[in-house]
């Protein structure tokens, strides 16, 4: 029982989270600019890591936590890049 | 080999490994270059203590990396093939480095560090025994060559360079695709397990295995220069510079290497049905690389293409002399490998002064456009630590050794060049194998061709213009020359002991079941076949 | 040993003339020494048999028997008068060391063909003459006529070689060795056999190009532009005698059939007219000559494709007579050219006023050349008529032969006397450079000695010739060797007939056509002058190479594009082959059921990555976002498929990838939509392309897709990575399978992967060195260059305060998460072993911490507060990885052996210590060092300060260059690489 | 789900072989990066698919069948690291290109030149 | 696709219901991001996702895990403020970028430097 | 104890990072943690960061409930917004607030919860006119939000770093 109300929960989350990606991609695809497809990219390593998560909660293993962590350390390293380049046409100066 | 350290067999890697740890972080050149001097002088001998040994023995000397057993773990595996091709690797690397002293190496930063890691890619790609390390050990050399080639910079280096990484990320996509085919239907990467399991695949499986050896054949083709994949070869070697393209010389004898490599083992007699499939692939694409590069040849405008065909014809013929069969020719074959390899690099070494001599030396990059750029003591014109001393007679010396070149590439008596034809066409004849004819004709025709081809540049280049500037020639420049011409002349003079040694390996290439057991003492019965 | 004497003379001082000379002419007088030690007693056969090539059935074997002594004879002989005459001939300018060194070493090739007892060694030495000859023909390299005419020589001669050297192929797999005295007792074998007649025309190629026959005669008038020494001796007596010699060496194995005969005395009968009617209308003395050897060689040619033996006999005589009446000739002709500075006949005329001696000989030698009786050329030229005769003899409807015969020997009478005429009566010389004279006494003794000897043989043959002869003519024929008489007199027979009729006609013809012949301005014969052989050889060669050029235009190409097509074609035409091959190929056997989160994960990478393919011409930086996504749904797709291993290096590589490609799109200059119209035809083409290429990226993509479900749904039976799981934690101390593999299992692919980073950040760093951006993007890119405008506008800014404002809140957060971040980097790698992780991806995560501070605080700002050398990194982390593996030799064990056990430690408990964590730390520090490497080389292209000046040439000492900027890559020392 | 993992190399091979054949440099790295995501994917499918099971073994628990096959993944971490290399590498290069040759063509110069 | 986890019935009711919310958040701002017609106003609807969305989510692991491991497991919280933590640091620069953008290209919507 | 220490909230804070890593308190991570603590934030000395001057951490855990709560609170209003559709008539726009903090952090601190609270945005400081500019998502009344700067986290900031 507590298995399916579980498996039920995770299973709507992670098609929600991936929707969510699936409309981020679609931001990224539309744009119009480069900033909103960067937001959209943004979004979706967000999303990705929230993804992540519930994939470790339903496998009951700690594995997936690094990944996870990585992309909330990390993860905006890759986007400030990109914003830093639109703003000054470099990324290091 | 008792005598020897077993370690010696991984040696070759790690020396000039660990020497080009040490060069990156050396600032003074007097340093560096005593450092790789060293280190290569010390891999000459090594690969040479190796051969002797490697002749000696009557099975491959395995070395169980790690200590893990085979065929878990990544196992080194000294044969006498790999043995030949590690020695003729340092030679060559032994006068390329010394030609390069006298200025090359200073033609762009950390040239000492790459050459010192090709150096140890090559011998990584002779050695290994395992398919996936094969590829690494080939990214190594690659990602080298990839640095050498553009060594010195400037537009048509940079160009080729773009073209010859290209095509080599492909075929090296290609290369993971066939070993990841490989793997997951035999569920192993060592070489010799893969040999005792491939006769147990059945039904579909053995046909999976076909395409993934296929795939990898392509790319080790493209590696070969095979036509028609080897579009890339002659513009990159004519762009590279003199001591580049004088390694390049082996590079493509790597992926050579590796057909010869993979065909004895995996189609060998013992595979059965399944080796039907090589021979024609290799026969084809041998006749048609020796038909383009005579082609090439005889269209060739400059003496760095006629080099490169002649890079294209030593591959063919080893890969058409495989797919037709024939012991005594394949024995030729690679006698002629190890005398056009040793050849073609002391040409590429030796176009460096020919065109010295005309005054068209590499076309210079342009103006710098930062301030602090590299200085280039090559372009700049007034080398200021070119070692060596200028020789007198600059002219006489390039002239003698541009003929024992032509001979050499030409297949022209008297030299090894002539004997490695000889040999090939002698056992092509004897062997009734298919396709002999075209084979012979082939080869003869490659010869007038080479020789037409440099007898047009080269009356060009040295007659024509003998009264303009007499080059400055360093002594390391010439003795690099001469060391690879002595080595073709003793070749020539001594061949009866490289046949002696080719005959073997040729036999010992036919008997893989051998290899197998070396690497894999205990394991005589192959895997049962899979419940299919 | 002459070849020993050539080396010598090599190294001889460029003008050591007369030290030269004697060094030649000790050499051959020694050889000839040897020579008469060796003589061989009758039928014997002196042999030396050195091993060389014993496998492939190829010894140095030297043999001599009668003929090749009496070719021995020829080539040492007059080699060595050629020495005494080259001595005076050539003027003390020329590096005349060189030019003995060359001689000596044709001489020496030359009798390695004559005493070869090994066919292919025959033919190394048959090579080895077309290339000295190359030499001494080119010897006079600065005129362009004799470098022509010596890459003709070779390209013709060289490739005749290569035929023969198949001919020799053939017969050695007839008879099944190369050992000449094998195959010479092997001549019935030879000539049943099916490869006879592939055989004999490939010799046939080889001796006909050498010895200049028809249709391959047309080389040897252009030697002529070798010094005439060279002439003389290479291109009367004895290099073109080659031909000659070998086609008598295998008379006894290939002669006697139809194909024989109907190739060689055609070629021969052919040559012999073509020579002589040639001769008649040569200007050029040596040209004249020149003719009249092919003409001779012709007459030899001939003889042999007869099959008699005497008609062999008659030919080996020839050649011994040509030998030194030509000989003797060419060097009259050379002291004329020496003494007058002409060579033209039209200018010279009555030079026996001037030169009586010379010109005695020259007309001796002539007179033999014509035949006349009591020399030695009538008495072979008899022999010829009569075996003309008693060829025809048989045949009684065929007397085409002897009318031939007879009119060839009217044409050689005709220009020798022309030669003699012309040259030597008449008036005075008007028209020559210089006034001749008698020249050195030691310069005409060759040529005296060879007149000698044409008297002494004409005159009385058996006991000069005689001896020699016969024992040539036994060694060719044994037993078999025909009865033939030297006498001078055999009665009114018909070939003196013929003889005294071509003597009489050849000058009656001269007397009617000599006017018309000597002012004949094309200096060849009526219908000849149309055929010029050079301009036919060269534009063959030039057809030849434009043929090839065309045709590997066709082969191949010098884009880039079509290669990467080939590429992709290649692999998927081949495998499919084999598995249409094998049968076919059932794609899916097994497969598990569809997740719809991971279905859908994909719909979104797959758009994205056709997203970016579309994109990425115009909208760089949406492509880079669209693979950005691409990437992370693989990272994803590692985590839904249990590898959190590589999602997480997946992630980092991702990351650092990104400011990669965007630290290189600042380089790149935006690309407009072309506004260009193009023509229908080409949008056309342009269409056609792009659907072609979908159609091979569809199939390769379809490819892909099925060889991957045909590989994944088909489990190995007994994969070797059940062992890594098995043994991972108990006898290599890790859980974690991956990185232990990484560490310790396939440690040495970690080596090879780190020395890969290593490679590629050197060769980054270099190419960046000497890095030329596009002048487009040359300036501070448009958005910093509005934003310091407008802080340099206001008044309560200063320039940079924009940057500086927005830097501010992300450059604290960088700087706070450094140690974050190194923290966390730390972490990685001491969990690797057990947990995901690993010294790859601490080090990756450290190099990202790297890259913030770079990104906040710039290139300059973030080396002066940290102390970044990654290339020290680079090789610290290689060494350290590498000593760690070399450590295992301490103890005896194999490279990469790693050691690992608990250690209990005071109040902490049981800690895990592998030394496969070393080696991960060395993994750890290069994976740093080369990250960080390849980025700040790239970041570093932006802080350059771009040359004001004009480029201006290099300053000529390199130490006195001026110091351009303060040391501007602190985080790249490389101090003694850069300008001083 | 072998389906999915297929159509998705499929899909990202024949962007990264569309994006090879075209002209422009940028065009071919960014179709070498698709392709090398493609064969990372192909490699670590060879070992077949398994979801929640990665090979990090417990002690107690050594038994292969457990875990999914580390080898593949192994060789995916090496040729992910040797693709980033290479990225890199020709990243540099084609910078280097359009630098010295003015256009960012592959052949170093605009076709209709 | 392994089971998931056996987790007592409350714990299960509570983990489900948090993930579908967070989730529902996450999803939430991605529509907003679609639908949004001005990229100030999009860059406002992630900001969901990042914040509530992550943070329920994140409970709902150290829950789950928790009560899987019978300890607390709480180092999920790291994500949470490290993401709480950069995410900004993006939008701050973007919306910084974009403002520069829009008044070099005079866009009247956007307030001008001074 | 500087010399030892150079800042030690942050060491405290990356010994609490490496426990809460390990997700473990046995004896080889609390001494890990401690080294870490001790070692790590000597890389930040070298990167020239001064230390914040913490007056009174008190305000911070005061600031801390009021921000997540704002967070909260916002996220269920944008999301109604959000899925409200059009239906609702609403105005999005900028916003100028005149700042009085000066301190890096704390404006870092400030940015980073404006923009981390969904609804407003961090858009622009200038540092030199002593303002910034803020995009606002649903905006009724400028004053409002300048309100709520001011005199909600403002305060409490300056309280916490000057
Ligand atoms: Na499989
Ligand atoms: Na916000």
């Amino acid at each position: 029982m507590s298995a399916t109300i579980l498996g039920a929960g995770l299973l709507v989350s992670q098609v929600m989270l991936a929707l969510a990606m699936a409309l981020a991609a679609w931001r990224i695809a539309r744009g119009p600019r480069a900033q909103e497809r960067v937001l959209g990219l943004d979004t979706l390593y967000i999303t990705a890591m929230l993804l992540m998560i519930t994939f470790a909660i339903r496998t009951g293993s700690t594995l997936y936590f690094e990944a996870a962590l990585v992309i909330g350390l990390l993860g905006f390293a890759s986007t400030v890049a990109f914003a830093k380049f639109l703003m000054r046409g470099e990324v290091i100066e | 080999m008792s005598a020897l350290s077993p370690h010696l067999v991984i040696a070759p890697i790690v020396l000039p490994l660990a020497a080009a740890a040490l060069v990156v972080m050396i600032e003074q050149r007097a340093l560096r270059v005593a450092l790789s001097c060293a280190a290569v002088l010390g891999l000459l001998l090594l690969s040479f203590t190796l051969l002797i040994g490697a002749a000696n023995a009557d099975a491959a000397i395995v070395y169980r990396l790690g200590d893990w057993p085979a065929p878990f773990a990544i196992v080194l595996v000294l044969d006498r093939l790999s043995a030949m091709m590690v020695a003729l690797a340092a030679t060559l690397a032994m006068a390329t480095l010394i030609f390069s002293l006298a200025r090359w190496d200073q033609a762009g930063p950390r040239f000492h560090a790459l050459f010192l890691l090709l150096l140890a890619g090559l011998n990584g790609a002779f050695l290994t025994g395992d398919l996936f390390n094969l590829f690494v050990f080939f990214e190594v050399l690659l990602a080298a060559s990839y640095g050498l080639v553009l060594h010195g910079s400037g537009a048509p280096r940079v160009k080729a360079g773009l073209h010859y990484i290209a095509v080599n990320l492909a075929a090296s996509s290609l290369f993971l695709i066939g070993v990841t085919v490989i793997y997951g239907i035999t569920g192993t990467l060592n070489m010799a397990d893969l040999a005792a399991r491939v006769p147990t695949l059945g039904g579909d499986q053995r046909a999976l295995f076909e395409v993934g050896c296929a795939v990898l054949g392509v790319a080790f083709l493209i590696k070969a220069g095979a036509w028609p994949l080897g579009f890339w070869l002659p513009p990159t070697y004519s762009a590279a510079s003199a001591p580049a393209a004088a390694m390049f010389a082996i590079m493509t004898k790597v992926g050579v290497y590796a057909i010869i490599r993979a065909t004895s083992l995996f189609f060998g007699p013992d595979a059965g049905q399944i080796g039907a499939i090589a021979n024609p692939i290799l026969l084809t694409g041998g006749v048609l690389t020796i038909a383009f590069s005579v082609i090439g040849l005889l269209a060739a405008r400059s003496f760095s293409r006629v080099a490169g065909f002649s890079v294209l014809t030593s591959s063919g013929a080893v890969l058409a002399v495989m797919g037709a069969g024939g012991q005594q020719a394949l024995s030729g074959a690679l006698y002629y490998m190890v005398s056009s390899t040793l050849a073609v690099g002391a040409f590429f070494l030796l176009i460096e002064l020919l065109n010295r001599a005309r005054g068209t030396t590499a076309p210079p990059i342009g103006a710098p456009v930062f301030d602090d750029e590299y200085r280039d003591p090559y372009e700049d014109g007034a080398p200021s630590e070119e070692v060596g001393v200028i020789i007198p007679a600059a002219i006489a010396l390039i002239s003698g050794g541009f003929i024992m070149c032509a001979l050499l590439l030409a297949g022209l008596p008297p030299l090894s060049g002539f004997i490695g034809k000889f040999a090939m066409m002698k056992g092509l004849l004897e062997a009734q194998a298919a396709f002999a004819w075209i084979l012979v004709a082939l080869l003869t025709l490659s010869s007038f061709a080479a020789l037409a081809a440099l007898l047009r540049l080269g009356v060009e280049a040295i007659w024509a213009s003998a009264e303009a500037t007499i080059p400055r020639v360093r002594g390391v420049e010439f003795a690099a020359i001469a060391g690879l011409l002595l080595a073709c002349v003793v070749l020539t003079t001594h061949g009866e002991w490289v046949f002696i040694f080719t005959d073997g390996t040729v036999d010992w290439l036919a008997r893989s079941q051998d290899y197998v057991s070396s690497v894999l003492p205990e394991a005589s019965p192959p895997p049962q076949g899979p419940p299919s | 040993m002459p070849f020993a004497g050539a080396l010598v003379a090599a190294w001889l001082p460029t003008h050591a003339r007369n030290a030269a000379a004697i060094l030649a002419s000790s050499v051959a007088g020694a050889a000839l020494f040897c020579l008469m030690l060796l003589y061989p007693e009758s039928g014997g056969i002196a042999r030396t048999d050195i091993p060389w090539l014993p496998s492939l059935g190829v010894d140095i074997v030297l043999r001599l028997d009668g003929l090749s002594w009496l070719f021995a004879l020829l080539i040492i002989g007059i080699g060595a008068l050629i020495v005494l005459y080259a001595r005076y001939y050539m003027s003390a300018g020329d590096p005349v060391p060189r030019f003995y060194s060359y001689l000596l070493a044709f001489m020496g090739a030359m009798l390695g063909i004559v005493m070869s007892g090994n066919l292919v060694q025959l033919v190394v030495f048959w090579e080895l003459t077309s290339l000295f000859s190359f030499l001494l023909i080119g010897y006079w390299h600065q005129s362009a006529n004799a470098r022509e005419s010596a890459r003709m020589a070779l390209t013709v001669t060289a490739a005749g070689g290569l035929s023969l050297l198949i001919g020799v192929l053939l017969l050695g797999r007839i008879v099944g060795s190369y050992d000449l005295d094998i195959v010479l007792a092997a001549g019935d074998q030879i000539r049943a056999h099916a490869l006879y007649a592939p055989a004999l025309l490939f010799i046939l190629g080889g001796a006909f190009t050498k010895s200049a026959q028809f249709p391959f005669h047309f080389w040897l008038p252009h030697a002529m532009a070798a010094p005439t020494p060279v002439s003389a001796y290479l291109h009367s007596a004895t290099m073109v005698k080659a031909g000659v010699f070998l086609l008598i060496l295998l008379w006894p194995v290939l002669s006697g059939t139809d194909l024989w005969y109907g190739v060689v005395a055609t070629a021969g009968m052919a040559t012999l007219l073509i020579g002589a009617f040639g001769a008649i209308y040569q200007h050029d003395l040596k040209g004249l000559l020149a003719y009249s050897t092919i003409s001779h060689l012709g007459l030899i040619t001939l003889l042999l494709g007869l099959g008699s033996p005497l008609a062999a006999v008659a030919a080996i005589f020839h050649t011994v007579n040509h030998a030194t009446f030509k000989a003797s000739l060419f060097m009259a002709a050379g002291i004329i050219d020496h003494e007058t500075g002409t060579r033209d006949m039209r200018k010279l005329s009555g030079l026996f006023r001037f030169m009586p001696i010379t010109a005695s000989l020259a007309m001796v030698a002539a007179a033999a050349m014509a035949g006349v009786p009591l020399l030695n050329g009538f008495l072979s030229k008899e022999m010829f008529l009569a075996e003309a005769i008693a060829h025809s003899a048989g045949a009684h409807t065929n007397y085409l032969l002897p009318v031939l015969a007879t009119l060839a020997s009217a044409f050689s009478v005709l220009y020798s006397v022309r030669f003699i005429h012309t040259t030597f009566f008449g008036p005075p010389p008007s028209e020559c450079p210089r006034t001749p004279k008698e020249p050195p006494h030691w310069m005409r003794f060759p040529i005296e000695l060879l007149v000698l000897i044409c008297l002494l043989v004409g005159v009385i043959p058996g006991l000069t010739i005689g001896p020699l002869l016969a024992s040539a003519v036994e060694a060719v024929m044994g037993d078999a060797a025909p009865a033939y008489s030297l006498e001078i007199w055999h009665g009114f027979t018909p070939a003196l007939m013929l003889s005294l009729t071509a003597l009489g006609g050849g000058v009656l013809l001269y007397a009617l056509f000599g006017k018309r012949i000597n002012n004949n301005p094309l200096g060849a014969p009526p219908v000849f002058h149309r055929f010029h052989a050079r301009q036919a050889f060269d534009g063959f060669m030039s057809g030849l190479v434009e043929f090839a050029q065309r045709a590997e235009r066709l082969m191949t190409t010098r884009q880039l594009q079509p290669q990467l097509r080939l590429l992709i074609l290649a692999p998927l035409v081949v495998s499919l082959a084999t598995a249409l091959a094998a049968g076919g190929i059932v794609l899916a056997p097994q497969l598990q059921a569809i997740d719809p989160v991971f279905a859908l994960m994909w719909i979104i990478g797959g758009a994205c990555a056709i997203g970016a393919a579309h994109q990425a011409k115009y909208h760089r930086f949406a492509a880079l976002v669209l693979m950005g996504v691409a990437g992370l749904v693989s990272c994803l797709t590692f985590i839904w498929l249990s590898a959190p291993d590589l999602a997480l290096t997946q992630l980092l590589v991702e990351i650092v990838t990104t400011v990669l490609l965007l630290l290189g799109l600042r380089w790149l200059p935006i690309r407009l939509e072309e506004l260009r119209s193009y023509s229908p035809a080409s949008r056309l083409r342009a269409a056609l392309r792009r659907g072609f290429d979908l159609a091979i990226a569809a199939a390769a993509g379809i490819g892909a897709s099925a060889l991957t479900l045909a590989v994944m749904t088909r489990p190995a039976s007994e994969p070797i990575s059940r062992f890594f799981v098995e043994n991972s934690y108990a006898e290599a101390g890790g859980r974690n399978v991956i990185n232990v593999l990484l560490v310790d299992f396939r440690a040495f692919d970690t080596l090879g992967e780190i020395s890969v980073l290593a490679v590629v950040a050197i060769t980054v760093f270099a190419l960046l060195r000497r890095f030329r951006p596009a002048q487009e993007s040359l300036g501070a890119p448009s958005q910093q260059v509005r934003q310091n405008a407008y802080d340099a506008a206001s008044s309560t800014r200063e320039v940079g305060q924009t940057l500086h404002e927005y830097m501010l809140i992300p450059r604290t957060l960088m700087q706070w998460l450094f140690p974050v971040i190194t923290v966390f980097a730390l972490f990685l790698f001491v969990r690797g072993h057990d947990l995901p992780g690993g010294g790859f991806a601490a080090g990756v995560t450290m190099s990202i911490a790297f890259i913030l501070i770079y990104m906040g605080f710039g290139a300059r700002w973030t080396e002066t507060h940290l102390r970044v050398l990654p290339i020290n990194w680079i090789g610290a982390g290689l060494l350290i990885a590498i000593l760690t593996g070399a450590g295992a030799w301490v103890f005896g064990y194999p490279f990469l052996t790693s050691h690992f056990q608990y250690v209990d430690a005071p109040l902490i408990g049981r800690l895990p210590a592998a030394t496969a964590m070393i080696f991960d730390l060395g993994v750890f520090i290069l994976v740093v060092g080369a990250t960080v490497l390849m980025l700040i080389a790239l970041a570093h292209q932006s802080i350059r300060t771009p040359r004001q000046r004009a480029p201006e040439p290099a300053p000529v000492d390199a130490d006195a260059a001026p110091a351009p900027e303060p040391k501007p890559e602190p985080a790249a020392p490389d101090s003694n690489e850069s300008a001083p | 789900m072998e389906i999915v993992l297929a159509l998705a190399i499929g899909v990202l091979i024949a962007s990264g072989v569309w994006l090879l054949f075209r002209p422009r440099t940028f065009q071919v790295i960014i179709g070498l990066s698709l392709i090398a995501y493609g064969v990372n994917l192909f490699i670590f499918s060879a070992g077949g698919l398994r979801s929640g099971a990665p090979p990090v073994v417990d002690p107690a628990h050594p038994d292969p069948s457990l875990y999914a096959d580390p080898l593949p993944q192994a060789l995916v971490l090496t040729a992910i690291v040797i693709n980033f290399a290479m990225t890199a590498l020709f990243l540099v290069v084609l910078l280097a290109s359009r630098g010295l040759t003015g256009t960012d063509h592959v052949d170093g110069q605009e076709p209709d030149q | 696709m392994s089971a998931p986890p056996d987790l007592p019935l409350w714990a299960a009711i509570i983990v489900a219901a948090l993930v579908v919310a967070g989730a529902a958040f996450a999803l939430i701002g991605a529509i907003g991001l679609t639908r949004l017609r001005f990229f100030y106003d999009r860059v406002h609807a992630p900001t969901l996702g990042a914040t509530l969305g992550a943070g329920l989510i994140l409970l709902a692991s150290m829950l789950s895990f928790s009560v899987l491991q019978t300890r607390p497991v709480v180092h999920e919280v790291l994500i949470f403020i490290f993401s709480l933590i950069t995410t900004p640091v993006t939008y701050i620069l973007l919306v910084r970028a974009a403002l520069y953008r829009d008044r070099a290209e005079a866009n009247p919507a956007v307030p001008p430097m001074d | 104890m500087k010399r030892i220490i150079p800042y030690p909230g942050l060491s405290l804070g990356l010994a609490a990072f490496w426990l809460l890593l390990n997700n473990a308190l046995e004896p080889a991570t609390l001494l890990g943690a401690a080294l870490v603590g001790l070692i790590a934030p000597w890389t930040l000395v070298s990167l020239g960061a001064q230390p914040p001057r913490i007056r009174n951490l008190t305000a911070l855990l005061r600031l801390i409930p009021i921000v997540i709560g704002d967070i909260v609170r916002s996220n269920f209003s944008v999301a109604a917004i959000l899925l409200s559709g059009a239906k609702r008539e609403r105005n999005s726009g900028f916003v100028t607030v005149p700042l009085d903090l000066t301190d890096r952090y704390g404006l870092a601190l400030l940015a980073i919860i404006i923009t981390s609270t969904p609804g407003t945005l961090w858009a622009q400081h200038d540092a030199a006119e002593r303002r910034i500019l803020l995009h606002v998502f649903d905006l009724v009344d400028e004053s409002d939000w300048i309100h709520l700067v001011k005199h909600r986290y403002e305060p409490l900031l300056m309280e916490l770093f000057e």
